[in-house]
């Protein structure tokens, strides 16, 4: 797959800017400057870039309570996002949401959900509603882990998106765990193969590889947009942190297995390739490790800036309108 | 001109065709809403239109796009539904009975009531949810006893109007069943409407344009100055035959059609009750967190010095509804009740 | 497959007793004697039969509103079935339950059960039950619909019954309509092929044919009681009345279908089969049918007798103890 | 002897450990509750013990038959351990946080509480429900404030408590978590067993042999003669810390800690409203068809004559639960507010 240079550079940028976020995050956390329910995404990140590049301004995610990735993948806006998990009122979601809940609407992002696996009739929903409105050339995305794959909407979800041959796309981001529990423990298939149960094409992928995510989510996205009905991507990959910061992953996993997965981290794999095949130079990676920098200290900056929201927020929103 | 007489669930069947024709984004979903979507080998012809007739005929105007049927998969199409209803149509889910209420309470009480709260605003979320409550007639449409049992005889009224985010109606004639449900289906929030099996095939009359009844908004049925008699969906129906008996008796009921859950016309009940300085309230609910515990609760504090006896509720028990006709009259409250409850209140006097 | 003559006969008697069951409960409706909501099994009898002439008395089963035939088989007494029917606290479950949910524990029946689907789980607790105490050579079955296989339970309760391994037989009866809903409608796959997605074994087998039944459920159940783990039958059959009594079928399938049926009904595909092959002679399939017609006779007149339950039952039972 | 203070976890860790080593038929169920069955290849450690530890070690002991590590399927797995329930088990499930309600309420609606019933009574249903409610704390222990939002914070007591055939309690510390969750797991009928996050570290004096505190009683808190203040488990402890305050105005406060809200121990509150003539009831869900004005509409009508003011009821508002910590604050009933209701019903002495 050979890509132009702007591109090449847009994923690794959107790569770096997601670990950037989480570690900032986490950091944050562990300083005790932030304190807060925190899933980060860090590990995933060639998934929600790989299959991102791929999506238009007129489609719709739906993503869970470990979707910063996705949401700047979308563009949401980054100071934002930082406000919002430090409960501003400039935050993405007026600090009402919070990490878990973080999702920009004007970006396609219809829920950030902490319900496991209710991104899939979400996705299904907004792809009933492009069908209906007749909005061809666009598709909604469900982003969910390797639990979710148990959960009865995973099947309903597949199901009616099958017979209704909606575009959507599902994008099960199989990270090994769900909390504690191993995918081998509640999965007896690959999870690709359940897609045969709805007749659903579908594709599994190294998901710490961006290229090869690039690459499949392009053939999915594709088929999906134009009309083919709906594909599941079963993208394999590892997050680094615990379930939530925090979490100490050791008493399930093993130290070896999270070395090896780090030997594999997407942003090293890409450097090391583009790098190895002279598509870009060391300089123009290093170039963006400091703008992502400067962005998430600026971002940080905006968050302590911001002031918090007054008690009259309280209570808004909770209907459009309520006598 | 005479007044048109069409049954309750003409009506609703009318106000979804209207707003299907005035929206092109209100569409329908639910489980044989058509039947097998209408059977395209057989030219879209509706089978069912729905188990009550509620959607008959609309599969012939809007096509099965917009007259979805659903598999059974209550809890993924009320999320899908949702979630269409936050990325453009306005739809309306068929739950069929509310006793499903079960298989899909995280699409109302996670998803529905909290995505606009969550979104800060950025999002509307107007779905219209709808459902069968309650026992229903048998030989005579006027007298309960349905033997449906346990798990398909229900209300559930409090397990949705206990949810903030949720606004819930509860209409109890053709009449306001249309403007209820028009409003609902215009309304920028969550809405669920408690259709009434016994009061489905009761007649009004209904104009046969489109018009809303606005939602928060209760009804006096009946005026009169003695007691106050709070009902909605078919307790309206057994206050007003309650104060028919009282009205012999020379105690004169009034009663009020409350008609909104939540949001709860509070004004309307809190005047009535200032006037009567009495208020029985009924619901086919069991007691516990009940709607009428609910109101008796506001009107026993913010009308404390105004009432001259206990507020009473008259509900269902604290049981399961049996199958037996022999057993499941006793499970509806009754004008007799209503009416006991009444002398109680005046031997107060 | 030859079967010895008594096993022949209690095939024949225990399917002539459920038609004769169902057709009398639709009797008494259409004669206005009987009113209630009831969904009746006539046409699928050779599945109930053929599945459960493989359960031993310490087996359990589960079944949904259309379970008069498998509550037959388990030896549940018909005067009680019918009592119940009516309402009667000589009823199987004392009138409280009627006809949707007879249900005699003592004849392991652990439900009947409104809820699409949910006979699932309950199966699957039931083995879990078995499995936890030891009580191994016993299996529980879960009876459900070609609809059911779309509600989420279906998926998580084979889901689970894979991963334990647990000793459960699922059954699901196609009879091709759930309500008005073609199978085609809402099922992209033939069922059997969706136990593939927990790596559970399947067959599919011709429901209306007792034999072809027989033969597939005795393997399939001497598999899970063997220790073997779940299987799915796939048994497709036809229902001859509408959803329930009342239900107009003609809205939805044609009376060529109907017809294309009846001609395979599963008392007459074994009566021909049995008189072809000379196994059974026509005086002992009538004198059956004469012996059944008279039971049912008998049970009516019992539930005729029977009392109404007294207003003091109402409020029993909700607890076993409620202060 | 030195009394043993050990904390609401252990409480209830120990509760769950001494009824499995008494009865091989219970069982507990949930997801992660060892985390991954305890990994054989580790030798059957447990890792997580469940998401706040409350079955922390028990794999050890009872090994993955009966510490039954679940997929995410909280419908499946719940109506499973009904129907374990029905055939010789006495399961313990998990629902982690009770948010997740909606996804498993039928399991519990149509299936745990009327399962007994459809049977006419040949069949128990000794099942025994747990779930985290509430807002959790964050630095501070004994402040609220853990920002885990909408969908991980919320209370939904009415959603159980309105359902015939269900039991459903809230203790309000170790001592009695620990006796109520025995009692639960012993207990023919299905039981809720609401565990708050507030509570979950705080320690009490515990006996270490096995008791049970009986479902459907309610103690004194905290013995007083001028107004009655009846909380449920952490709204106890407001109640608490409002007596406190009110004590130091002179003002002796009953407090009234219902631990069991289905059954109620209603002759518990109306004994003590017969004292005091006031009583303020605090919860912390949202205030429409709330425990509290079940309560207060019960003792409104049942106590009429005996109330000197108003029955107040203090909850949560009608609101979904907001993220920022300068928000979430307003969310959780305070003492604040319970002094001032009582100040209220004190000036119209
Ligand atoms: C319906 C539901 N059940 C349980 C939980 C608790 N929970 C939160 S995350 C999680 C694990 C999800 O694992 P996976 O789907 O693999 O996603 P990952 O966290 O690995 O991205 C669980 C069980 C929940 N949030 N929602
Ligand atoms: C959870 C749930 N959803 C919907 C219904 C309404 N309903 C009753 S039977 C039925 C069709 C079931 O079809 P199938 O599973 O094929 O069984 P069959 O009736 O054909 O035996 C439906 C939708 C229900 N009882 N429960
Ligand atoms: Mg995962
Ligand atoms: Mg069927």
């Amino acid at each position: 797959m050979s890509l132009p240079r702007e591109e090449l550079l847009a994923l690794y940028e959107k790569m770096a800017l997601i670990r950037g976020f989480e570690e900032t995050m986490r950091q944050e956390m562990e300083a005790g400057r932030l304190r807060t329910y925190g899933h980060l995404y860090a590990g995933e990140e060639a998934v929600a870039v790989g299959v991102g590049s791929h999506l238009l301004p007129q489609d719709y995610i739906a993503i869970s309570y470990r979707g910063h990735g996705h949401s700047i993948v979308r563009g949401t806006d980054i100071n934002g996002m930082m406000a919002e998990l430090f409960g501003r009122s400039t935050g993405t979601n007026k600090g009402k949401g919070g990490s878990m809940h973080i999702a920009d609407i004007t970006r396609g992002v219809v829920t950030a959900n902490v319900m496991v696996g209710f991104t899939i009739p979400y996705a299904v929903g907004a792809a009933l509603s492009l069908q209906v409105r007749k909005q061809s050339g666009a598709i909604a995305v469900a982003y969910f882990g390797d639990g979710a794959v148990n959960q009865g909407v995973f099947h309903e979800g597949l199901n009616m998106a099958a017979m209704w041959r909606l575009p959507v796309l599902f994008v099960c981001e199989n990270n090994g765990y769900a909390q504690a529990t191993p995918v081998e423990y509640s999965v007896p298939v690959p999870i690709m193969d359940r897609a045969a149960a709805y007749n659903i094409p579908s594709a599994a992928v190294d998901g710490m590889d961006v290229f090869a995510v690039y690459e499949t989510a392009g053939v999915a996205a594709a088929l999906v947009r134009n009309g083919g009905g709906p594909y599941l991507i079963e993208a394999r990959t590892y997050r680094y942190s615990g379930h939530y910061v925090g979490d100490n992953t050791l008493t399930y996993r093993s130290r070896e297995e999270e070395e090896r997965y780090r030997q594999r981290d997407p942003l090293l794999l890409f450097r090391q390739r583009v790098l190895d095949e002279e598509m870009l130079a060391a300089g123009e990676l290093d170039a963006v490790d400091a703008r992502v920098k400067e962005r998430l200290q600026e971002a940080l900056r905006f968050a302590a800036e911001s002031p918090a929201p007054g008690p009259d927020e309280f209570m808004s929103n909770v209907y459009a309108s309520y006598p | 001109m005479p007044e048109r007489l069409i049954t309750y669930r003409e009506a609703v069947n009318e106000a979804m065709r209207l707003e299907m024709r005035r929206d092109p984004n209100v569409i329908v979903i639910g489980e044989d809403i058509a039947g097998g979507a209408g059977r395209a080998d057989k030219g879209i012809i509706d089978s069912w239109g729905g188990p009550f007739g509620a959607t008959k005929g609309l599969i012939q105007e809007f096509g099965p796009e917009r007259i979805r049927d659903a598999p059974i998969s209550e809890m993924g199409f009320f999320v899908a539904a949702v979630g269409a209803a936050m990325t453009g149509l306005r739809p309306i889910a068929d739950l069929m009975f509310v006793d499903f209420l079960g298989v899909a309470m995280d699409a109302i009480l996670n998803q529905a009531a909290k995505q606009r709260y969550l979104h800060a605003g950025a999002v509307s979320v107007p779905i219209t949810m709808r459902a069968m409550v309650g026992i229903p007639p048998l030989a005579d449409p006027t007298k309960p006893g349905g033997g449906t049992a346990a798990q398909h005889s229900q209300t559930l009224y409090p397990l949705l109007v206990h949810i903030p985010g949720l606004k819930v109606v509860a209409p109890s004639n053709a009449y306001y069943a249309k403007g209820l449900m028009t409003a609902a289906i215009r309304d920028d929030d969550p809405v669920f409407v408690c259709d009434h099996k016994m009061l489905f095939a009761q007649r009004a009359a209904v104009p046969e344009e489109a018009y809303t009844w606005p939602i928060g908004k209760a009804a006096i049925a009946r005026e009169g100055k003695d007691v106050t008699l709070a009902g909605f969906s078919y307790t309206t129906i057994l206050c007003l035959q309650a104060a028919e008996v009282l009205a012999q008796e020379g105690i004169e009921a009034e009663v009020v059609d409350l008609l909104s859950l939540s949001p709860l016309d509070e004004d309307a009940i809190l005047t009535s009750v200032r006037k009567t300085m009495r208020l029985v309230v009924v619901e086919e609910s069991p007691p516990r967190c009940s709607v009428a515990r609910d109101i008796a609760a506001m009107v026993a504090d913010q009308a404390f010095d105004d009432l001259d006896a206990p507020v009473k509720t008259i509900t269902a028990p604290h049981a399961n509804i049996p199958y037996s006709s022999a057993l499941e009259h006793l499970y509806m409250p009754t004008p007799q009740q209503i009416v006991g409850a009444v002398h109680e209140q005046l031997g107060r006097r």
